[in-house]
């Protein structure tokens, strides 16, 4: 490539470290300058990473726009970056999705600015790190690092019970991290001593799968750290908390980006790495992702709170994601990551449909609201939109994802196949009845008399202009998935024949009685 | 003929008794003289272990021992007395602000 | 040197004074059977064929460290008081099966008859002289500091204060 | 020809790009607008009707998903069934277009309403020429979404918008069992494409095949409104009387028996499916019938008499006779949309009001109305010349004729039941003494109303012809089995002229009993009423299926996650023991923290403890030997 001698991810990674130092030379006051800077900086990151989308060679699997420097020589430790079919959209999705999150802001924030955007910065260095990191160890470092930003953005700007919510956020997704930290070392040595190579290096350990024994408990491990992240049915409370407390731009990230990083990490330690495993435990994830993706619309149903409906609708469509991962065929996988991409533009934009709303009124309960249509028609649109989007309805960006899932799934077995394609009646059926309410019926008087008084204006530019590329993008998608699709073909099938080898045969397989 | 058992036993006792006045008494001093025995017991096990193996760091120890024995002591009646004056009494439940 | 009834009139003498001291009423008798102790403690040491370490016994213990508590036991006066403090049974119960256990592991260590007394030939004083100047040297010298430093601190920490 | 077939979909398109984004703007024209993109996609229709020779046209214009061996073209198909579908659908949506300018007059969303009309038209087009079950679904998800718009139009008051969202969840769980037959057809066939599929149906066995219709049936069932799950075309009455006429009578509710009728080899492949289609079929229009017969709303008799023509028509296509089913489809589609907007008409004369007690005697006040109602009506019950004879004639024909003799008895009674619930509604609302409470002052409507209802009735009429016997078979079961096949050879005899006579003779039954008890001696249906009370009561509620299904289904569904699934799972189960482990850590640090109590002696008896515990182990595991 062209520009391969040129250090383009390590750009990519560092620039909005940059910004983050530079905009603390910027004096704490004049808030409208710390915003334009960020946003321009924010953009201008975006436009870098577009190239990397033109440039993607998507003919071989191995990883691309590689740099590897060795980092700690003594544990072999390198910092090596680099993308593939499958982190690429991923990197795509973080640096779009944080201009929405940075401009939808604008007003909301209005104590402490200057660190806001600071944090914001970091954050995103910290989400892109975990994306283009190839080393087990800088995986971690970047695992961790972007939740700090993420404890502060919830716990300093969020709501009344903040503290609460980003304590319970950042304690249990650490102690998942924590255990990965523990399965990485374990990884390492195990590998060492069985290969011979003492690496971190990610494509070096998926080489040679591990006997049957060990592979066993790194699963769980890993399986364990990523499942608290995604969050897979039984570690999902802290998602509610966590979504309901934050301030918009937390939420956008939140459920844009770093929910995608535990199926990010299934896909790049789980499935490489652990291929007997991953086969084996396939009707353990597949239950669990059932009952996540019924549980989570059935729970959304009678959420009170606008946000809380959205995040366990969240818990519902990463349960579809898990299930088409792990239907281990390549429709499935493909339509996994897209669901992952959707369902960062749509829950991203339904939380900045709510954050509109609860700039006005600093309300979150749909009981609250009523006959929004009539005061703010353009407003009702847009949450149509993102509604119908994330219902999966044709023509949009959730549709090619469920589908494409649903066949993998319906492939890999029949059972699973009819089970999960009711799902969708219950997905529709809570985001309609929280659309009603919301916007359809009379007016409720406070909120006839609040617009009269000009404070229910409806959208206003800057809320508009966040908007349409998020509209455009849910179309594109609807209509043209291809764009994206044909990106992920050589990828999806390297990870999928890593799946479906065989680990050395001295491994009697403790589990399933040598029945191989 | 007096082996080293006995020795043994007899300072692992004194010992004990020790422990017993550091625990059941409230007087602060008290505390500190059966600290004395418990060093002294101690040390003396060095010096049969000195005995029993012919090597001399035994004997050494128990030097040092009452070096630091003697230090101890010194800093702990310091204190005594400072508790002394501040709360008018050696007892050892009188001065617990610790507990807050 | 070594005879039977000398070793267990000292254990006798030793246990008993160590019994005074921690349950006699008076502080001050106490302070006098510890000073007791410290001396039949030096006669064990006699026992034990180390006559220089006896002599510091007495110096170091019954001259410098019973005088301090003595001078201790005046200036924070000397009424007399003996309550038992809360964990009283509890300490005693500790002290019992302390012994217990003891007795039962004493009984796998092995006998040592005839203590090889191999310094019992020459001066116990030349030995220890010896084996202090050249093997412990260095930690003679950080004994020397320490006692400085508890000097200066009781000093400072018992000094009255202007307020 | 690719591009006039594109065009077709273009022009609704921009129609509705014009009115959804320049609404505001082009508020008066709206209607024009979209009634202009309307007709000039049905001339481009007909356009391609006049080369129909050079038919079937198969047309692949992009690839719009292909994933690693699932790819699905975006591709057009038009072969005589999509033709005669094409021509009905754009036909009517032109006719009910017209009609909606005059009928929406001053309706506020005036082009957010012609907006969505476009789309749906648009969607519908999409199902009917997709060439793949993957985009035809796009199109049936496509209709369904507009009609929850569309019903809840008037979204200020309460009931509308609760309508629209019942009709599209329980489209969506017909959508759910359409998704697993797809997903069948693709594991099974590797492709979703018609052609790909009827042509080599050889591979699929019987119980396969059977598996896949059924659940293709269950999408149809949720789309076309048949017995379990019909509940939702009711309450859809919610919303404009066009829309009703338009996608609750002549478009969406058809998509199920086309669906049927385009996978016309798999059903025949399966004869226990076809059975099940045409029981079904047979079932809901018998059951829709009953609960015609005593209603008051003048749309909701409407509505129950659609559920059960639809479940003609799915008799037809469930015994084989596809051509039948579609015939009665577009005969359907033209008398059932004029009732409809002859419905509209009156409610805009008396200016909502739907009730059929507070009317009667309309007829001096809107004689075009009238006449065109009572065409309609008369099409419906079946009596010749006009089409609804033809169709449904040839339905209970074929029916009997491929020996499905209690679906044929089944048919005839409901023949004789709607003609008696037409009739008793025009004679309610039009004819006898007029009961019209004074402030309604009811008027004929506006041309641009009456003329598309007068073009109906012509259709309605002449429609018929299409189907007469002639002396080289019938034209439109020639058309037609170009593509659908000619139906099987009759199994039973039977003499064709008895059978009419029987049928016409339920229908004129009908008519008569309707003029007996309405006209004639207005107090017999109390009488009949309260003689009969169980059954008329359960008429009158419509056999309070709503009801049960509330009770069985939605009341517990909403109990179970609300005080089960939220507050004791997720809140008390997984939450509360996540903050325990919390709490776990805080109550050690709380115990052990006494432990500081600043006591000399408790620090020294802790650790003498220690001591003595550790000497225990020692003596426990053996001593120091």
């Amino acid at each position: 490539m062209s520009i391969s001698n040129f250090p383009y991810l390590s750009l990519l990674l560092f620039f909005p470290l940059i910004g983050a130092i530079l905009l603390a030379f910027i004096p704490k006051k004049d808030t409208l300058i710390i915003k334009l800077f960020t946003l321009v900086w924010i953009v201008i990151e975006f436009l870098i990473s577009i190239p990397l989308y033109f440039y993607f060679n998507s003919g071989t699997y191995n990883m691309q726009f590689v740099e590897n420097y060795s980092w700690i020589k003594s544990l072999n430790i390198h910092f090596f970056l680099g993308i593939d079919g499958i982190s690429l959209f991923l990197v795509l999705l973080t640096t779009f999705l944080m201009i929405p999150a940075q401009w939808s802001t604008w007003e909301a924030i209005d104590k402490k600015v200057k660190e806001f955007n600071i944090a914001l910065l970091l954050l995103e260095t910290g989400m892109l790190g975990v994306f283009l990191a190839l080393d087990g160890f800088l995986f971690y470092v970047f695992w961790e690092f972007e939740l700090i930003p993420m404890y502060l953005l919830i716990g300093i700007w969020g709501g009344k019970f903040r503290v609460y919510a980003t304590m319970k956020f950042f304690l249990y997704t650490f102690a998942g991290s924590v255990l990965m930290l523990a399965a990485l070392m374990a990884l390492y040595f195990i590998h060492g001593h069985f290969t011979g190579i003492y690496t971190f290096n990610l494509v070096e350990l998926a080489k040679t799968p591990l006997p049957f024994k060990w592979q066993f408990w790194l699963f769980l491990a890993f399986f364990l750290a990523f499942a608290i992240k995604v969050p897979i049915w039984p570690f999902h409370t802290w998602l509610p908390w966590a979504h309901v407390e934050a301030p918009t731009a937390g939420s956008v990230l939140l459920a844009g980006v770093l929910l995608k990083m535990g199926t990010y990490g299934f896909l790049r330690f789980n499935l490489p790495m652990f291929p007997d495993m991953s086969r084996l435990f396939v009707p353990v994830i597949v239950i669990v992702g059932l009952i996540g993706v019924y549980y989570g619309a059935w729970v959304a149903m009678v959420q009170p709170d606008m946000k809380k409906l959205v995040a366990y609708s969240s818990v519902s469509h990463l349960g579809y994601s898990m299930l088409g991962m792990f239907a281990l065929n390549r429709i499935g996988m493909e339509g996994s990551i897209l669901q992952m991409i959707n369902h960062g533009i749509s829950t991203g934009a339904l939380f900045l449909i709510v954050g509109v709303i609860y700039e006005r009124m600093h309300t979150r309960l749909i009981g609250r609201y009523s006959g929004l249509a009539a005061i703010m028609p353009a407003y009702a649109v847009m949450a149509g939109i993102f509604v119908f989007s994330s219902i999966g309805l044709p023509g949009m960006n959730g549709f090619i994802g469920e589908i494409l899932i649903l066949v993998g799934v319906f492939k890999k077995n029949i059972w699973y196949g009819m089970l999960l394609a009711p799902a969708a009646i219950f997905s529709a059926t809570y985001m309609l009845v929280m659309f009603r309410r919301v916007f359809f019926h009379k007016p409720k008087p406070e909120l006839v008399e609040l617009s009269k008084q000009g404070k229910l204006k409806d959208l206003s530019l800057r809320e508009f202009s966040y908007f349409i590329p998020l509209v455009l993008l849910v179309f594109w998608i609807g209509l043209y998935p291809n764009a994206f699709l044909s990106k992920m073909h050589t990828s999806v099938n390297h990870l999928i024949s890593q799946v479906h080898r065989e680990a050395p045969a001295e491994n009697i397989s403790m589990l399933t009685g040598g029945k191989r | 003929m007096i082996g080293s058992t006995e020795y043994i036993i007899l300072l692992l006792i004194l010992l004990a008794i020790g422990t017993i006045g550091v625990i059941i008494r409230r007087n602060f001093i008290i505390i500190l003289m059966s600290l004395e025995i418990m060093l002294n017991a101690a040390s003396g096990l060095f010096v049969v272990g000195s005995g029993i193996t012919g090597n001399m760091s035994g004997q050494l120890f128990f030097l040092f021992a009452a070096a630091v024995a003697a230090a101890e002591t010194a800093v702990g009646l310091a204190i005594a007395i400072v508790i002394y004056r501040k709360k008018g009494s050696v007892e050892t439940d009188k001065f617990e602000s610790l507990r807050r | 040197m070594n005879s039977p009834i000398l070793f267990y009139l000292l254990a006798f003498l030793l246990i008993g004074s160590s019994l005074m001291v921690v349950l006699s009423k008076d502080i001050y008798r106490a302070s006098f059977w510890l000073v007791g102790f410290f001396l039949f403690f030096a006669g064990l040491l006699l026992t034990l064929h180390a006559p220089f370490l006896a002599l510091t016994e007495i110096i170091v213990y019954s001259g410098a460290i019973a005088v301090m508590i003595i001078f201790a036991v005046m200036l924070t006066g000397k009424y007399a008081n003996f309550e038992l403090s809360g964990y009283s049974i509890a300490g005693v119960l500790i002290a019992a099966i302390f012994i217990i256990e003891i007795m039962l592991i004493i009984k796998d260590v092995p006998e040592f008859k005839n203590f090889a007394f191999a310094f019992a030939s020459g001066s116990n004083a030349r030995a220890v002289g010896i084996s202090l100047f050249s093997g412990y040297l260095f930690p003679f010298e950080i004994t020397a500091i320490l006692l400085l430093v508890a000097l200066f601190g009781a000093v400072v920490l018992a000094k009255r204060r202007k307020q | 020809m690719e591009l006039v077939v594109l065009l077709i979909l273009i022009f609704p398109l921009t129609g509705f790009l014009i009115n959804g984004i320049f609404g505001r703007w082009t508020k008066p024209l709206a209607g024009v607008v979209a009634s202009a993109a309307i007709v000039s996609s049905f001339i481009m229709a007909l356009a391609v009707a006049s080369g129909y020779n050079s038919l079937p046209f198969d047309h692949i214009y992009y690839s719009w998903i292909s994933s690693a061996g699932f790819s699905v073209p975006f591709g057009l198909r038009i072969d005589s069934l999509s033709l005669t579908m094409l021509l009905v659908v754009t036909g009517v949506s032109s006719l009910v277009h017209i009609y909606s300018i005059g009928y929406m007059h001053n309706d506020e969303g005036y082009s957010r309403y012609f907006a969505f009309l476009n789309l749906f038209v648009l969607s519908m087009i999409i199902l009917i020429l997709a060439d793949n079950y993957l985009l035809m679904f796009v199109g049936w998800e496509g209709v369904g979404f507009c009609s929850y718009i569309l019903i809840g139009h008037w979204y200020k008051n309460p009931a509308p918008p609760k309508a629209g969202i019942k009709a599209f969840v329980v489209n969506r769980i017909g959508d759910a069992g359409f998704i697993i037959g797809l997903l069948f057809i693709f594991t099974h066939f590797g492709s979703l494409n018609y052609t790909a599929i009827f042509n080599n149906t050889s591979t699929l066995s019987v119980s396969l095949a059977t598996v896949i219709t059924l659940f293709l049936f269950v999408g149809a069932v949720g789309k076309s409104a048949q017995f379990p799950l019909y509940v939702w075309l009711p309450d859809a009455m919610e919303g404009p009387t066009p829309v009703s006429a338009l996608i609750h009578a002549a478009t969406m509710v058809t998509a199920g028996v086309y669906m049927v009728a385009r996978s016309h080899i798999l059903y025949s492949m399966s004869p226990i499916s076809s059975e099940v289609v045409a029981s079904i079929g047979a079932l809901t229009a018998f059951f829709a019938a009953t609960m015609a017969l005593t209603h008051t709303d003048l749309k909701r008799v409407l509505a129950y008499s659609t559920v059960s023509q639809l479940g003609y028509m799915f008799i037809g296509v469930g015994v084989g006779a596809y051509w039948a089913g579609i015939f009665h489809l577009m005969t359907h589609a033209f008398f059932k949309g004029l009732l409809f907007l002859a419905a509209g008409s009156v409610m805009h004369a008396m200016d909502g009001l739907l009730d059929m007690r507070k009317m009667g005697g309309l007829i001096k006040k809107m004689p075009h109305t009238a006449v065109v109602f009572i065409i309609g009506a008369l099409a419906i019950s079946g009596i010749p010349p006009l089409s609804g004879f033809f169709s449904k004639d040839t339905i209970l024909a074929e029916a009997l004729k491929l020996n499905h003799p209690i679906i044929w008895f089944v048919g005839v009674v409901t023949a004789f039941m709607t003609a008696f619930y037409m009739f008793r509604l025009i004679f309610l609302t039009f004819f006898g003494k007029s009961r019209v409470p004074d402030e309604y002052h009811p008027h004929e409507s506006p041309a641009v109303m009456v003329t598309p209802m007068w073009i109906l009735a012509a259709l309605s009429i002449a429609g018929g012809l299409v189907g007469l016997e002639t002396a080289h078979g019938i034209p439109m079961k020639n058309f037609l089995s170009s593509t659908l096949g000619f139906p099987p050879a009759a199994v039973v005899e039977t003499n064709d002229n008895l059978l009419m006579i029987i049928s016409v003779l339920m229908g004129i039954g009908g008519i008569f009993l309707a003029w007996l008890m309405y006209i004639a001696k207005p107090s017999l249906p109390a009488k009949l009423a309260n003689s009969v009370k169980v059954l008329y009561s359960g008429c009158k509620n419509l056999w309070w299926v709503d009801q049960i299904y509330n009770f069985l289904f939605v009341k517990p569904l909403w109990w179970v996650s609300h005080n089960f699934l939220w507050k004791v799972v997720d809140v008390k189960l997984i939450d509360a023991s996540v903050d325990d482990v919390g709490f776990l850590s805080a109550f050690t640090g709380k115990t052990f923290r006494l432990l500081q109590n600043g006591f000399i002696n408790s620090y020294v008896t802790w650790a003498s403890l220690g001591v003595v515990v550790m000497l225990g182990w020692v003596i426990y595991s053996g001593g120091i030997r």
